[in-house]
Parts: C-alpha cells; structure tokens; sequence
C-alpha cells in the first residue's frame, strides 16, 4: 500500500484521472427513461452506469408481510454480472444483500410511508457498469425515480463517497482510488435537513481525518443535489413541453 | 376473475378484431417490424456490449471473457455460455429470485440460436488457446430492463451485436509450463458471420411478426426462428399452449430470409465501433 | 463433423443400427403400469424407457395459484441420474425446465382444462434410460397416462423427432444420430386434427429441409398414433376381461 | 379434522383388529414377506441397474462409476454415494423438489448398509486406481416409482441388486504422469459377499415383518436391520414416534437370519445377467 | 482396521482415555442457562459441549402445517462450523437432517401433544464442540430443556452410546473410538418405562452382541438419567432458594 | 396492530420519557458499558475460541484454520473469512435458514472491522506459506446463542477474542514439490494489535453506548465504528431507518478512545491461555 500512496496522485497533486482532489467526476441523470415502471432513473457518474426503476405504492403479497399502519419499502440493488472485473454470477452476493438493506434504510427516512397503509413500494436498481462510489449513485438515482413516481417525499436522498488517497482526503473515489487508496467512507443524506441517512468507511482514518471526511461529504452532496433537483425538474419541463405540443396538435 | 384477468380477455378481444381486419394495434403491417436502436460498446468493464431498444423493449447485452479449462467432452473448443435476467426492473409482474421456466426458455433458445449458428469458431486457437488445457470462456449475460414485448428477438439482437463488438486480451503461451499470460493488448473476438432471431405471434387465426406488449399478452402461440447470414435456419422454437398448422410453418419458413436481411445489416454496424459509447443518444 | 456425416450412414445406404432413413424404432407401451397414480404409462422407444404417472385433477395447494375458471397442467420431466453418459446430480437442468414448459403447452392443447375449475392435472416424467428424442416419447407417453387416468381430451399430443444425418433427412434419431449429425427436429402434434403443438431444432437445415423434416414427422406420427390408440384401447380390452373373469368367479 | 385424517383414523382401527386376531389386512402371517421380483441391468446407460418389484412397491436403482480424486482422509479407498428419490410419480402425497427429511433418512438408512456391510472392497486395486490421486466413485441412484409400503427393504434390495450386475471399464495406468486411460473393455465391480435389509413395523402391540402400505401408514414404530451373509449386523435403524422394548428387539433379532436368506439368494441371481434386459416380463 | 483393534485398549485393559469398558465420561448439565429461551441446557459430556433452547408450546406458522388435534415437535440439530475436525460448511448437512428427524421421534414419544392443539415446540440444539455420541447427548440435554420450559413429559428421554472396540462391547464411545473402532450404536429410551426410542447402530456386530450393547446401553442410561433428573431437581431448589432471599429482601 | 407491535411501542414510549430523563432502563449512564466476561479456548476442536457474555447476550466465536489457495488477485496474502448465526437459540423471533439481510450485516461489519484493521497480517509467511499456491485459510464463526441487545459489539469483541487465542500447526515446505506437511506442533497466529467494536443506539434524541435489549428494539438508528489499538477508525457503519447529525457522529468519535480502553484490555488477557477451559464459571 506505500507505493499506492504516492503513485495515486500525479506530481502536480492531482488525481490520476487528472480531478482536483475534491472535484466530482462527470454526473447525468434522465428520469422517466422506462415505459414500464412507474419511475425511472438512469443515472451516470464517471464510468458508473446505474439503472433504477420504482413500482409502487402497490399493495404488498404476500399479505402477512404487510404493514397495517404504513406501507414497507423494499431494495434490490445489484450488479449485472458484467459491470466488474470477473464476471460475477447471478446470484446475489452478502454485500448486495447489505447494499439493498442500507439504501432501502435511507430512502425509509424521506417516504411517507403512513399514507399507503398495507402498501409497498419496490425500489430496483441494477448496476450496468461499476466504477466507484456505486451505493451513492445508486441512492441518488433511486431518489429521482421515486419522484418520478410521484411518491411524496420529505426530501431527496443524496450520496457521495470521500476517502483517503495519498494522506489526503479527497471526493468522490473512482474504482481504483477505492481498491489501492487507503480508505473509503460513503455517505449519504438529506441535504435539506442535514440528516444523515447512510454512513460507513472501511481504510485506515483518524478521527479527524473522518470528521473532515463527513464536511468534503456534506459540500459534494450540496453540488449534486443541484443536480438531481434539476433533473427532477426538468422532467417536468418536459411534460410541459409535451402538453403544449398536445396543444397544438388539438388545434 | 381478478380485474387484471378482465382487462386482458378485454385487451384481447380488440387486439383479434382489429386483426381480422388486417389491422395492428400500433397501425404496423403483418410483417412490419418496430424500430429498432443499438448502441453498442456502451459497458466499460465489459470485452463487448450492445444496449438495444426495439419498440418499448429495452434490453442490455454484456459479454466477459475468461481463460478457463475446456469440458472434458470437447477438449478442443472454447466454451460460451448464455444466461437471461428478465429483471424486476422491467414490467410489474417480474419478480426477482433465481430464473423460472420462462427465463430459462429464453436464456436457452438465444443460447441455441448463437451456438449453433456456430457464428463463434469455437476450435479457432485464439478461442482455444491451449487444446484440452486453457480455452477462452465467453460469458453473454442479457438484461431485459424494459418489456415492451417480443423479448426472443430482442435479446437474441443484443446478444449477437455484444458478440460483435467485443475484445479479447491477447496471450502469449508457454507451451512448457501449460501457463497463459495475458497482455493489455486486445483484439477482436473471432466471428464466422451472424445470425439472426425471427419471432411470430400467433393471436387466433392471424399470424404477426414481431408482437407487440399487447400481442405478446394476447397471443395463443409463439414461433421464432434463428437464421444464419447464409439463410441456414439453426434453431426453431414453438411456445405457449396454442397450436400451428404445418402450412403456417411453411409460410413463415417462406417470409424468413426477407425478414432477416435488415437485421443482419445492423449487426454489422455493431463491430465498428471501437471506443467506448455514451448512451446520451439512446431514446429510452 | 465432416467425417461424421459420411460415417453415420453405412455402405448400403441404411443407418448404423440397420435402419432405413425413415424407419422407427421398436416402440412399446404399456399403460396402468403403477398402482398409486390415477394414470401411468410405461414408454420404451428404442433404448429410451420412461415413466409418467398422471394425478388429478385434484385441488391446487396454495390456492392463490389456482385459476377458477379452469383446471392448471404441471408438468415436471425429469432425467433419471443414471440414465445418461455421465450420472447427472439430482437437481434439475435447465434443460429439464425448458422441456417441462413445452409439455405443458403441448398438453394444455388437448385438455378441457374448463371443466376442472381450481384444479390441477400433474403430470410427471421420468427418462429411465435416454437414447435421443425422449421429448418426443415422454409427449407420446403422458398422453397415454392421461387418457389411462380418465382424464376427457380432445386427442393425443404424439410425438416423433426428425433430423439430419450425413445430408439426408431422417426419422426418429438416435443418441449418436442426434450428438454427431448436422440436426434435430423433434415435432408433436394431435395428429387427428393436424395442430403442431412442438415443434423445435437445432443444427443445420435449409428452409426446404426444414419442410421436409416437417412431413416426414407427420408420417412417422401417424404411425406412432396408431401404436398409442392400441395401447389405450388394449387397457379398456384388458379390463373388459377382467370384469369377465369376475363374473366367472362370482359364479 | 381434514377427512384424509379420519380416513387414516379408520384404516389403522381396521388394520389393529385384525392384527389383534393375529390377522394382516393381505392374508399373511406376521413375518411373512410379500413376493418379489427383480430384473437386473435394465438401463443401458448405466453401469448396473435392478427394477424391483416388492408387493406394489416399484423401485429402479442404477449405478453409474466415475474416476475421481479420493476423499483426503482415506486417500487409499474408493467412494460410494448412495442417493434416493421419492419420486412424486410414486404416489399422491410425494411433492418435487429437494429430499425432505423421509427421503434423506431412507437414503442414509440404505447406504449405511451397503458401506458397514464392507460388501464393496473399496481399497481394491480395481477400485482405488492410484492410491491418493485417482479412484473409481460409485454413484448409487435409487428411484422409489411406485410407493407400496416397505420402501426400506425394497430400496436397499435395489441398490444391492444394481451393485450385483455392475460392470466397470477396465483401466490402462501409466504412473508416472498419474494418468489413466479408460478401455472400452468391462469388467464386474469387486464385491465381497451380499448384504439385505429386514424392516419390521410395530402397530399398537404387534410387531409384522415387510408391511404393505396400509400397514406402513398406520405403524406406530419402524425397525430395519442390514445384515449381512455372514450373518452380521451392519447397520439398524428405529424410526418413527412409537417405541420398541428391549424384548422386542431381541425378538426381532432372532429371527433375522432366517428372513434374510431367500433375499440373500435373489440377489446372487443378479450377478448373473451380462446383456441388457428388457423389462417385458415385469409385473408392474 | 485390525490394527485398530487392539490399539484402542491400553495394556491394562483400560481405554485410550483411561476409562474402563463400561465407564461414562464426565457429564455436566446446567438448565436455565440462556435469558430469552422458554427453557434451555448447557450439557458436557467428555469434550462434548452442546447447547439446547427450547421455545413453546407457541402457535404454529404457517397455519396449514399446524395440527388441530395437538402439538407437533420441531427440532433442530445442528452442529457448529468448528465443533468438528474439517470445518462444516453452515448449511445442514443430510447427517443433520436424519438426526434432526429421529431426536424428534424420540421427543414425541414423551409429551403430552395433545394437550396443546395447533401449537409446536420448537427444539433447537446446537453441538458446540463434538466428541463422539453427540445424538445421545444432545436427546438427554433436550429433556431437560423441555423440562425447564414447565412443558409437561411422561419422562425424560436420556441417551447413551454403546460400540465395539477390540471385540469388546463398551460404553459410551469418543470420537477415536468411533472412527477407529468396529462398530456403534446409539441408544436412548424413557428409563422409567423401559421403552427405547432410538436405536441405531453401524458396524459389524454379531446377534449377541447387539443384544450384549442393549444391556449396557441400558445400565449407562440409568446413571445418565440420575444425573438428569438432579440437573432439572437443582433448578427448582436454586428458584426456591432465589424465592427465599426474595423474601429476606422483602422483609 | 397486533399485540405484540402495540408492547413494542409502550416499550419505546416507556424507554423514551426515561431517557428525557437522563436515565436508562437498568439505571447505566449512556455511555456506561453493561458487565462482559469472556472464556478464551473452551472448543478444543477449534483452533481458537471465545464464549463471551456481554450484558444478556452471549456468543461464541470459534476459529478454524484450513490450508487451501490463495485468491487470484491476491497471490501472496492469507485468507480470512467471518461468518454469523444469529442462531434461533436466541430468541423467540429469529428462525433458523440461509441468513437473511440482519445476519449479513452482522457479519460483514464484523469482517470489515477484522479486515480492515490488519490485524492479522496476511503476508506473513506464516500465514503465506507458499506464495501464489498455498496459504491458511482462517475461518472465523460467530454464533450468537442468547440475544440481550448488542450483537454487533458482543460479535466483534467474540471474534478478535477468538483469534487472539488461536494456534496454527506449524508446517514443513517442500518448495520443490510445492508440498506443505503440517506438524502436530502448533504456534500463535500471528497477530498486530487488537481492534474492538463501539456501538450506539439513538432513541429519539439521544444517543446512548451499549443497546440492552430493550434499547435495541426501540432504537431509531445504529452506529458502530471499529477502532483499532492504535486509535485509527477502520469502519464505520450507520444502520436502520433513523438518521445521525453530522455533530452527532463528531460527538460519538470524541468518545471513542476513552470506551475502547477497557475492551482492548480484556482481549490482551484472551491471548494468555494456552489450555482448555471448561466453562463451569461462565455466568450464562
């Protein structure tokens, strides 16, 4: 790991990708990209590739599992087996199992899940190409697609990973960063109340280096959910839009 | 019966009466196909890749290469293997889980179609590397992400333009040592020619090609076929509880080759696009 | 597989076990075969034995999988671990999925599902012993099973395999035919009424090969109809017999 | 309670009185076996096989041998695996899927036998090929077709009588590569002496050798023994909720070599058949 | 194995471990060791450690499986992934199934099912550390579970090991004399009423011999059972005694 | 709602309005630790072992140590894998199958906080035997048998507890054979450091160390970080519906040293026993 530290940043002290240390890579986000689902997000950050659809609220079978005083919201996140290195087989492995019960944790605490008694409201993401930072983007992406369902929320859930690279803390680690870098620390939160829903690291971090860690987070997360309000929004620019084609097509 | 049950018997029976006036429901000809988009080399991890959508369908191919041992029964060929996820993502009925029978049928007829079309020279040495020791392993994993019908074809297309765009490592061999080593360097996956899917629906007493959600849900029967670029027909597969009859076959036997030329054209395109594509351009 | 195609015809033109290019296999059947199922049937067809047993109809469990306008058909095939060149494990294939399916479909056909409303008919297949086209024969075989259990239908699903060997099309392949030819063509039908209920290949045909390949399994069930109306009339004739042998012991 | 309850109810009063009279619901007497029937080498595709018919109950075992690494701690001795399937063809309450705790009891049950008896020498030369690299694995594979009570007995007499006609190809070694070349050429697989299994059921009071299905569903306790033809107690197994006494047992033991001989000679009589048998003259 | 054979007794005729033919280990039992159990045992028996929860009678789910005439006995044998020499894999083993079956044959035997319609007892035994006659242990470590849990018994079920080593009938086998020995056999019965609930044996052992190794089992069975019958008598004194200084403490 | 939901809110509400209070349910601070004793090495056919009592709960942790491959990726490290039950030995409400999403959370951050604290140094040729082909393999299982609140810190402190008392046959290395030949003799796992787990519970507004029972089942969200001996934070994860402030997560990680202490101590003792322990002073 010695030489890693060194080699993970160019002499002119940046990332080797050629970012600032706390520059986000590239991110797009489309709403309503499926016919099917109720809503939809496809999502790109640096060479993440994320794919979301949301049914729901729809009524929960089988019953017993259901919820009389609010509806549940149930996770798969996934990795289509081409998305890494090795292929990986189809069958879910214990980290997705822990991914899925994270996310759906932290989407639980924008729903209003009071008002659809008995429901559920089932959340699919499938992660079409890996690269780094995928439970945030997978989060930030399933935020869209919920709106895009028109669920009510308290607000977006918005994620970003810090981490540690060549002594230095730095945002948003790209798939090699988080391999041969001294540490990782996803995190993710409502940016309108400064509550976090997700946090973990794994690597090698001082309390301090952690503290500073959790203030690069709250800043990347402000700039990208920018982003995602906007693409929020722009779907319904759209539909805007397309009413007034309607318009003239009535005409 | 459950309201879904009624809507469908309902869906049905507009979907036969417009038919026995010669009429789709979308406006189509009998024999018309929907358009069809393919972005290939769109998965940066994966050797190939094709994101396709035809009609509403929405369906990702991702190919990965691995050097591995040969089945003792065929020491001399490279190995493919062909697997279909019909994801939750894509209608409201797909639940998630391991794969049932209708999963598997599809994973299997493209997986036929494919091999026996033997458009992977499975004894050439690139995919054969040491004979009876190392071959190249090549993995074609489907993603149905949107079922807007007609998923035979539609998969069956990904697979293929995956195929055609994808690179593998170039080796050097120590015939000695039975070691492999693998360089950065790629090259294409070798491909002898292509192969197509062909899938009719059959809805009462009319035959359509390329179904529709609609006609998917309402069909009694189901016939696809795989067609080489050489017009060999490789693999037929009848489905569902409804019946033909032997001149319905021959007829459609008849149609095939016009129906697949379009096809086989686009294919082509898929193995020239060498870089990495974004999909901005790809209309959902 | 260039030498194979000369190889598996021999000088005088028949086939490696002597047969002409459109000749069958010694077929057998024999139905009531087992004590406890409602119907069964035992099926040789060359050096392929195989055994369905029929139950129903009968209630679905769980009833939520019930359809209440009609009666559901299960269909499970199954390979026997020995009955193959390598000893299969005991948990299905895909294969054995795929082909469960398509006898499903090829059965429902000839049911009056209607008049078994929430019911289920199931039908099990085991292949004792596999020589090529066993598809083809567990089709002939539970028709037969169905028909000993009482159960109305409107005609049997038969079945024969065709293919093509050293160039030539040919009726009812061998194990060997069907691993080193150019293709397989399994077909079945209700051979009264003309309907193809299956119909698959794969290998290597023209599309005029193909419509021969499609006569051919035409012909070839029409005489594999023959052989399975007399297996079920001989059970009715048997039982006739019984009933006469009763009335000389109650006298 | 659910009429198929009641139904059992009543059967096993009937089958009690009866029995209380020194009476069985067949005719027999209470350690009198039903008959059997045993074709030997019926699958072609197996290395040994026997259809065995026992009273109603229909079993077919088979026997396929493959070369294999040995277990790492008796890296000198051969392996064998004994497998059951009750197959849902065999009755109405026998479900698909994987074996619930009555098929793997009746599995363990008959390859306990078969292994404790010593019947197969498993460090035989012909079995252990190359001591620590290479034996002969005998998968024994038995398929419970028709379900007439006693499976135990029938399927144990199966197994054994599959090993009896089994035949394994001989090998050519070359031990310096540690590599084995397979002959087309056969050979029997070794076999040390027979083995049989004895199952006696215990209803209310009574205690009935091989019993039927009615007596099967009514039994309070069951017992099976293996011995062997040197008159050995290999393996015993009391199954089921109801008890036996000490007495019962002994009883039960002194009366074992008797019950086995006729079985012990049926199975020598498997030995005997080289070419495949059609199953004709089998009284289904 | 005729090495084996007279190197499983020492000169003195003693056992490896220096015990006698027909002597037992050294067996410990605790009930009431866990908190949230209805009933438990933390029973040791030579380098045997096995622990045993009983849950119930409690209502049964799924309700289909459930028995309106009385309680069904679940139970669960399992052993720890180290318990054993190779490490286990978690997932059940066929081994584990069949005891699993037959300790709960042994149990039914015992209670008053039908004193508790549609509900289960739920018995779940863990081998902690496995030395040779873990079944036998783990029945005897089960009665005195359901004895703490207050379910109402008949009598206490109490298992013991007999085997073959060097030819000679012993008691109470370890795991070398197991393995290395000719043969064992499992034993276990209500001591009070004489009837045997699990028998089992594998091996080569003569008729006699069978019948020698029942008298023995019988005899240990006895001891054991004095053991089991003061480990369940310690608990109500120590409640009584918990229950006087209760009323010290309330003075 | 069923009853038992309507008792587990009048729990929260009454666990609640004393926590306003400053006060806990067993009268801690919120920061005190409940008692803990742990017995190192008490299953001798493990390689190491740890039964711990923590507050209610208890848990065993047992190692076994397996030569086998390393890694393709990682040629040259040992391998370490950790594994969790939550055993239905522990409570009314969990049931026994494959583990389910709470079981693989519990163990992977179990595995993380070992893993990532490098404790055990995988390069070390004692755990590295022979680089690139034979390396130990170091199972570490947890069993959690009586659940009082708190599994994760009681699985951690388990399984470092575990390890730290865990002795590995020594080996003899044929480097030309590639043979390794494991001796009788045995040695410490090599080992640097300790690590321990933290783990806090928020009911409503406040934040309180060590969840008993019934704190666990009314909190809002969970926090465990691993510390190492060094002071360095190796995992963190936030778990449940709830949500942490980022003052919230600054307060917790000041605390942290001063609560690591004590538990760093009590696994330097574990690593002092050599010989069995029985367990006749464990306080279940």
């Amino acid at each position: 790991m010695t030489q890693e530290k060194t080699s993970l940043l160019l002499d002119n002290g940046r990332r080797l990708d050629g970012r600032e240390l706390h520059e986000l890579r590239p991110i797009t986000m489309r709403s309503s990209v499926l016919d099917r689902a109720d809503g939809s997000c496809y999502l790109t950050w640096g060479n993440n590739k994320i794919i979301c659809a949301v049914y729901g609220p729809r009524e929960l079978h089988p019953k017993h599992l259901a919820k009389p005083d609010r509806a549940i919201v149930r996770v798969e996140y996934r990795l289509a087996t081409f998305s890494v290195n090795e292929r990986k087989s189809p069958a879910p492995r214990r980290r997705e199992y822990e991914l899925s019960k994270l996310i759906k944790e932290s989407l639980d605490a924008v729903l209003f899940l009071e008002k659809f008694p008995n429901g559920t409201i089932d959340v699919y993401i499938t992660v079409l190409d890996a690269d780094g930072g995928t439970r945030c983007a997978a989060l930030t992406a399933a935020s869209i697609a919920l709106a895009d369902a028109g669920i009510p929320m308290k607000g977006f859930i918005t994620g970003c990973a810090v981490g540690k690279v060549a002594d230095k803390m730095v945002v948003d680690l790209s798939d090699v960063e988080d391999k041969d870098g001294q540490g990782d620390m996803p995190v993710a939160m409502n940016h309108n109340t400064g509550e976090i829903t997700l946090l973990q690291c794994d690597g090698e971090f001082t309390t301090d280096e952690v503290k500073e860690g959790l203030s690069l987070a709250v800043d990347a997360i402000g700039e990208v959910y920018k982003m995602q309000r906007e693409a929020v929004l722009a779907k319904y620019t759209q539909i805007e839009g397309k009413i007034d084609d309607l318009g003239e097509e009535e005409e | 019966m459950r309201s879904e049950a009624i809507v469908g018997v309902l869906e049905k029976q507009y979907v036969t009466k417009l038919l026995e006036k010669g009429k789709r429901v979308d406006g189509r000809g009998l024999l018309d196909s929907r358009p069809i988009q393919i972005i290939p080399n769109v998965v940066k991890k994966a050797e190939g890749s094709a994101m396709v959508k035809w009609g509403d369908t929405v369906v990702l191919a991702g190919v990965k290469a691995q050097l591995g041992s040969p089945f003792p029964d065929t020491p001399n060929d490279g190995v493919i293997t062909v697997n279909a996820e019909i994801s939750p993502i894509s209608s409201p009925t797909n639940e998630s889980g391991p794969p049932g029978p209708r999963t598997v049928e599809l994973a299997r007829v493209v997986d036929r179609g494919i091999r026996e079309s033997k458009v992977l020279p499975m004894k050439d040495p690139k995919l054969c590397v040491i004979p009876g020791k190392k071959v190249w392993i090549i993995f074609v994993d489907i993603y149905i992400l949107d079922d807007g019908g007609n998923l035979f074809d539609a998969a069956a297309l990904g697979a293929i333009a995956a195929i055609a765009n994808t690179r593998i490592k170039k080796v050097v061999i120590d015939e000695d040592l039975e070691e492999v080593t693998l360089l950065e360097e790629t090259e294409p996956l070798p491909r002898n020619g292509s192969v197509v899917s062909l899938t009719f629906a059959k809805i009462e007493n009319t035959i359509v090609y390329d179904p529709n959600l609609i006609e998917d849900r309402g069909k009694d029967a189901r016939f696809s076929l795989a067609l080489t670029d050489k017009g060999i027909v490789c693999s037929m597969q009848k489905g569902e509880s409804g019946i033909f009859t032997q001149e319905e076959f021959t007829k459609i036997l008849d149609q095939s080759s016009a129906l697949a030329a379009p096809l086989l054209e686009k294919i082509e395109d898929c193995s020239q696009y060498p870089e990495l594509n974004e999909m901005y351009n790809f209309e959902f």
